[in-house]
């Protein structure tokens, strides 16, 4: 399909030449990341436009998950990590002092390689986040649960079965409940980690409609080991390889005519 | 250039049957002798529990529980005994309880990783291993003298929490440790502080395991003797405690008073007495093995 | 009502969060809660050192440092007392060795196969069982080897005294066997199964598995549960106290009666010796004993789970 | 044994009717009796307790079990109104009372009889005397065997049991046998007296010595056997013998009760009378034997002293 | 590269159309496998010529790895499988009754997706299959160790640390001692269960240049998710689907010109 390429021409960037410029929601700009001594992110800048999805792709190391994890100060939870740089969050620098985390990371949604529902109810998982921030009212939950459930496009498969534990349901299903429950508390970007690498092909092909149907409403940005994938969903995609970004451009710019020698070896599957 | 000389022949591991046999033969035997490890174990167990129970279970009797203690085998009872037994556990339980989870909770989500924090986990795995008695030497002094608590319920169930905090804290530990870090990072990544993560993520997903620990702790805390008899344990009361302050005797002092008596029938009393503590640490472990099957959850 | 439900949820919750300072309370109090439970630990600890320590200076001040540790001979009720701790420590190793004798074969046997080949149902049915086993009061125990093993015991071995080393031991030994089998079976259960099946993929029987690739990448634990055995065994109390005699000695005929440092101190604890007399003093210096006998043996098997620890 | 010595009587005189009543009375009817001491005594004490406390249902008596020596401490420390020892209170405990200022009153309540016991298969020891029990169970003397002790007796190790060397028990023997020497090392002791019982039982050569009710309980399985303490006709022993203290190795079992206590506190008082009143009949009961009712007669009159009557 | 293709008149079979018929290391037949009630392999029929490389690909789930572990019977092992059909190794049939597994398993070589070097020394990872088959000498074992971690490509690198443990090594590295470690009993077959997944691009290249040198002496058997390797370095490939073998064929074919749908799907990317 996309692995073939005639035209070198398209020159990508570390910030991407977006045609038209959209407001952006990420700015990232010199951004570096050691976990001790490896350094996994070096001198990453990146600008990320707002209601469009962005892949972020790159062979297994190459600091992708790494990079997705610092959008929100998730890395900081590990104590071995250190980062300079900037990160500005809608004009907002995430690194500020006065700036709040618990905030950010309501602002900014994300859901994991593995769906990781909470061991509760399927209603207690997507209520999960309103009500640690307040919300407590019987029914605006049950009115914000069938709506981020409908979102998520798992309404159907359990209206009936909500008091239900969210480990009866099949990977494809947690992973979109995962969806929802990130929903629930209306963020406005969403980060998502390789989310279909451990669903099966139909699953997948679920959440990437979905992916889809999200980007109208909501900024994603999602990691990516399947470039296949990368093609299908995203507008822009970014090519890490060894914690540096190689490539930054539009998706079909990278997958039909990539700038650079690496990007073209990693899409056509020379490596990786 | 590097294959070609074969030195080592492939024949060499066509092995004859005899040799491939003889190995498993010592598979068999390895099996059976790890049988039996295991089988006599448990028959100990059984021969032990027969042992009692023909002794014993003749003279089980309602009136043994409703009873106080006597000096005729006929009315002996250990009603006081149960009720000191059930009030040391109403004391030590809750404490231990919240102190074990505190610990571990502390340990698992907030100790920074620096020097206090290896004293403290050097020092409770090496408070688990502390004798029984040590502790009612602990609490003899420091609870009965220096506190002036006397041979009091408080004073034996601060002894016993004591006693069962180590077991607590790492069984507390192991239990918070096996939440994913997934599901805690989920939280987190939805805006919940740490407080609230741990809260309404980490103590209830953990909980059956932290349950399942206390309870076994608990369980071994009734059955001990030594550090009770330490702390100066009355041996005959004919009333229940009516509050901390009350003097008590356990369950284990009534049986180990009972066996030293002159008169056979307190022998078999003893043994019956023996039963009705054995069952409630049947009790007590089915309720764990049934919170642990039912409530834990397998990621 | 009518105004609330017009803003969207992302904007209540912004409301909501502007003014929540409960949480930041919560969120700084309850470390400190946590912290203060976690130190009540290391109270305890300090509480038993001191206890002990004080009242061992007291004992100290009446019987020379020197005959506790030189003297071979352990006898504070004699008209010439004699504190001699040897005795007692070799009546305590010496029980503590037999029960390990027992204890390490069987519970190891027990963890392999529980671990190894044992099916699953098995193991579930087991290991509850085993844990029965390990919850029977000591005192049930002591009654048993008393009234039970040793009369047996007494039948096959002619020399045999009432109160011997050996049934104590033997039944120490039992109780220890589900503590090392459990905790040997999660040591080996934790050696991935990878590595196993790497095994098995050379052609090998499950033995060679086991003897050779599970219990070297085990040993760690397996050691460590060894020590933390050896540790309950010293500090056992009702089981010697009630089979093992009151006869402090140096031999080690295990037919023979014993006396062990915990036995001492419930001696003493149920017995007749007077207030402020050096005998009451003394069961805090064999208390002291007892308590850096087993810090050591945990320390030591914390030390092996440590360095030998294979990360896999 | 001799009567407790009567610490200055200053103290009775001081008006102690009205403040007993008083204590009494803010105890209501649920007034605790803090009993505690030796385990010798122990079965004759709650012996006591239950009966009295099914006569005084709201009075309670928990009795304890620390040992003479254990319960003397406690006794010091003022946290107990009777202490039960089977053994007199000894020199240093009568100086810590003093220094606490706590004045005290000593009472015979039963006495137990020593037995000396040997295996029932045993025909050749019918008796023995003081001399030969210090030659068997003295540390300094080295006998070994049944012949070292008389020709006639077959030349078999002996096989000696003992009560724990922390017990009043043991300390009576020694003091009053063995003349205060050591017990041989060689005896095999313990601290549960039924152990003694299976040992001697269980071995043809076996010597041991216990409390009476362990003998009277198992008589079956054992042989007592007569004992003299001069060359005199040797005694067996047995509730009468021992009651009339013709059998030698009878010894008072005690409880001391502290003075203050029985003046303030009318429970403790009618407790006390209760005891002395019936702690004869009730020894016998659980295998002890009574004493002399002179030695209760003489219990009483302390009593009243104490008591301020 | 290959994923290209014009041509579709290669029909595959369920048995290979090989050209020449190379003596048969394998010869499967009818063979059926259930986990519990899950049928995971439905009558696969498949035969494995000697002294080349056998690709087996396929999406996530469809049952390579049950397939190649029942090859050496690593799947009776779990109590809940249970099989039929018939599987013969050089004319043996490997469920025969008195067929000894641990032979079979001496002739037949594995190696797993993740490192698994045993927690010991180099050294005594090599010589442990010699060792159990009753080989003691010392003199034979380090020869046996030399050969064979020449062989696997892992001498070099090796050979002054034999004593370290086998932890210390990279993941390529311990990858390519287990293939020594196989190698050490000299097998017949080499089983490979995507031997590479867990490793960077440049362990893979030895790896893989490591499989195009064994071929000359071994028949060997991989699983594969990456097509790319399997166009790479295999001569013939075989693709199955939920458990059933779509297409067997060589892997040119396979790749130029696949005879089914299913095939031309996944390997274009379509799903997967
Ligand atoms: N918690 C950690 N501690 C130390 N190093 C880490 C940690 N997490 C990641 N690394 C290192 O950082 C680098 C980037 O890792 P990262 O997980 O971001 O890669 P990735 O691109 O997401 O790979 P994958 O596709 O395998 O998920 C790697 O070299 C990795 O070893
Ligand atoms: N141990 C097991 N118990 C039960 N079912 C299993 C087990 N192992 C595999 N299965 C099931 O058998 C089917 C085939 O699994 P298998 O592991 O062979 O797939 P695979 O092709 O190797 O997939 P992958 O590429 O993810 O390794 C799957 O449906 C899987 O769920
Ligand atoms: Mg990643
Ligand atoms: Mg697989
Ligand atoms: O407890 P005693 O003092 O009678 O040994």
């Amino acid at each position: 399909m996309q692995t073939k390429h005639e035209n070198r021409s398209g020159e990508g960037n570390k910030t991407m030449n977006t045609e038209e410029k959209a407001p952006l929601a990420y700015n990232v700009e010199q951004l570096n990341l050691w976990y001790a001594d490896n350094h996994a992110l070096q001198d990453i800048s990146m600008e990320i436009p707002e209601k469009s999805v962005t892949a972020i792709i790159g062979p297994s190391g190459c600091g992708k998950s790494t990079f997705i994890k610092t959008l929100n100060r998730m890395t900081e939870m590990n104590p071995i990590v250190k980062t300079n740089g900037s990160i500005k969050y809608r004009e907002n620098e995430i690194f500020a002092k006065d700036f709040s985390v618990e905030y950010l990371r309501t602002k900014v949604g994300m859901v994991f390689q593995n769906p990781n529902p909470f061991p509760k109810s399927i209603y207690e998982n997507v209520i999960y986040g309103p009500k640690i921030h307040g919300i407590k009212d019987k029914k605006t939950l049950d009115e914000i649960v069938e709506k981020s459930l409908k979102k998520a496009a798992i309404w159907d498969e359990t209206k009936d079965r909500l008091k239900e534990n969210a480990f009866g349901l099949s990977g494809g299903q947690q992973q979109r409940l995962c969806i929802a429950r990130c929903l629930a508390i209306e963020p406005d970007i969403i980060l998502m980690d390789e989310p279909t690498s451990a669903l099966d092909p139909i699953s997948t092909l679920k959440i990437e409609e979905l992916i889809q149907e999200l980007k109208k409403d909501y900024t994603i940005v999602i990691v990516t080991h399947n470039m296949q994938q990368a093609a299908r969903i995203s507008d822009n995609t970014a090519f890490f390889l060894n914690g540096v970004i190689v490539e930054y451009d539009q998706t079909d710019k990278i997958f039909s005519s990539p700038a650079k020698k690496e990007t073209e070896d990693y899409i056509s599957g020379r490596f990786g | 250039m590097k294959f070609a000389d074969t030195t080592v022949s492939n024949e060499r591991y066509e092995e004859n049957t005899q040799r491939l046999s003889k190995r498993h033969i010592w598979n068999k035997a390895f099996k059976g002798i790890c049988f039996g490890a295991m089988a006599f174990s448990i028959l100990m167990l059984i021969v032990l529990l027969i042992r009692i129970l023909t002794q014993g279970i003749g003279f089980l009797s309602w009136d043994l529980i409703v009873n106080f203690a006597s000096r005729n085998a006929e009315d002996a009872g250990m009603l006081a005994a149960l009720a000191g037994t059930i009030w040391l556990m109403v004391v030590a339980a809750p404490l231990s309880f919240v102190l074990g989870v505190g610990t571990a909770v502390y340990m698992e989500e907030y100790a920074p990783v620096n020097r206090f924090t290896k004293l403290l986990q050097t020092n409770i795995s090496n408070l688990a291993g502390v004798p029984s008695v040590v502790f009612g030497l602990l609490g003899l002094t420091i609870f009965n003298r220096l506190l002036g608590l006397g041979a009091s319920v408080l004073a034996g169930g601060l002894t016993l929490s004591l006693l069962v905090l180590p077991i607590i804290v790492v069984a507390s530990r192991e239990a918070i440790n096996a939440v994913p870090t997934d599901v805690k990072q989920a939280s987190y990544a939805m805006g919940a502080t740490k407080w609230q993560t741990i809260f309404r993520i980490v103590i209830p997903t953990s909980l059956p395991g932290i349950l399942t620990g206390t309870i076994l702790a608990l369980s071994r805390a009734i059955g001990e003797t030594a550090p009770i008899l330490v702390i100066g344990a009355l041996t005959y009361v004919a009333s229940t405690p009516s509050d901390l302050f009350s003097n008590f005797t356990a369950m284990p002092v009534q049986i180990y008073d009972w066996t030293g008596r002159p008169q056979e029938e307190f022998q078999n009393i003893a043994a019956a007495g023996i039963i009705i503590i054995l069952l409630m640490l049947f009790f007590m472990n089915s309720i764990a093995v049934f919170i642990r099957t039912k409530f834990q959850k397998r990621f | 009502m009518e105004d609330r439900s017009k803003l969207s949820i992302s904007e209540r919750i912004e409301q909501k969060t502007k003014g929540s300072g409960s949480s930041s309370f919560m969120e700084k109090l309850m470390p400190a809660v946590f912290l203060l439970c976690a130190i009540i630990s290391i109270l305890t600890t300090l509480g038993i050192v001191f206890t002990l320590l004080f009242e061992t200076v007291t004992f100290f001040r009446g019987v020379p440092f020197a005959d506790f540790f030189a003297s071979t001979e352990w006898y504070p009720f004699f008209s010439e007392p004699q504190y001699g701790i040897w005795p007692l420590v070799n009546g305590t190793l010496l029980v503590a060795g037999i029960a390990m004798m027992v204890a390490i074969p069987f519970g190891l046997g027990a963890a392999i196969y529980l671990s190894e080949y044992a099916s699953e149902k098995v193991r579930k049915t087991v290991k509850p069982v085993l844990e029965v086993l390990a919850g029977i009061p000591t005192i049930v125990y002591g009654f048993f080897a008393l009234t039970f093993v040793t009369p047996i015991l007494r039948a096959v071995i002619p020399g045999l005294d009432v109160f011997n080393a050996l049934s104590p031991g033997i039944i120490i030994g039992v109780m220890i066997i589900p503590m090392i089998a459990s905790l040997s079976e999660d040591a080996m259960s934790s050696v991935p199964n990878s590595i196993r099946e790497g095994a098995f993929a050379l052609g090998a029987t499950r033995m060679e598995v086991t003897v050779k690739v599970v219990l070297p990448a085990a040993l760690s634990g397996v050691i460590a549960s060894f020590v933390l055995g050896i540790s309950r065994a010293i500090g056992e109390t009702m089981i010697v106290s009630v089979a093992g005699g009151a006869s402090p000695g140096m031999g080690i005929d295990p037919t023979g009666a014993v006396q062990t440092m915990t036995a001492y101190i419930v001696q003493v604890v149920k017995g007749d010796a007077g207030f402020g007399t050096p005998i009451y003093y003394s069961i805090y210096a064999v208390g002291m004993t007892l308590f850096v006998f087993t810090l050591a043996m945990n320390l030591l098997a914390h030390y092996i789970s440590r360095r030998f620890r294979e990360d896999y | 044994g001799g009567g407790g010595e009567e610490p200055g009587g200053s103290e009775e005189s001081s008006g102690g009717e009205g403040s007993g009543e008083e204590s009494s009375g803010q105890e209501g009817g649920s007034g605790d009796i803090a009993i505690d001491g030796s385990s010798t005594v122990f079965p004759i004490m709650e012996a006591v307790s239950e009966e009295f406390q099914k006569e005084n249902e709201d009075i309670e008596a928990p009795v304890g079990v620390s040992g003479s020596g254990g319960g003397f401490e406690r006794f010091i420390e003022g946290e107990t109104d009777l202490n039960n020892a089977s053994r007199e209170i000894s020199e240093e405990e009568q100086e810590a009372l003093e220094e606490e200022e706590i004045e005290y009153t000593e009472l015979t309540m039963a006495y137990d009889g020593i037995t000396v016991a040997v295996n029932p298969e045993n025909d050749f020891v019918d008796q023995l005397t003081y001399d030969q029990l210090e030659q068997i169970y003295s540390d300094d003397s080295d006998a070994e065997t049944w012949s070292d002790i008389n020709e006639e007796w077959p030349d078999e190790e002996l096989d000696l049991y003992a009560p724990g060397t922390d017990s009043g028990t043991h300390d009576y023997f020694v003091e009053n046998v063995l003349g205060g020497a050591d017990l041989t090392r060689n005896a095999s002791t313990s601290e549960d007296d039924n152990t003694l019982v299976n040992g001697v039982a269980g071995s043809e050569s076996a010597l041991g010595f216990f409390g009476y009710s362990y003998y009277s309980e198992n008589e079956d399985d054992l042989k007592a056997v007569p004992v003299t303490d001069d060359d005199e006709e040797a005694v067996e022993p047995s509730p009468e013998t021992i009651n009339d203290e013709s059998y030698p190795l009878a010894r008072p079992l005690f409880t001391y009760f502290k003075n203050s206590s029985v003046e303030d506190d009318e429970d403790v008082e009618e407790y006390v009378r209760f005891a002395n009143e019936n702690a004869g009949e009730l020894a016998e009961e659980v295998g002890y034997a009574a004493a002399p009712d002179s030695v209760y007669e003489e219990n009483e009159e302390k009593i009243d002293e104490a008591a301020g009557e």
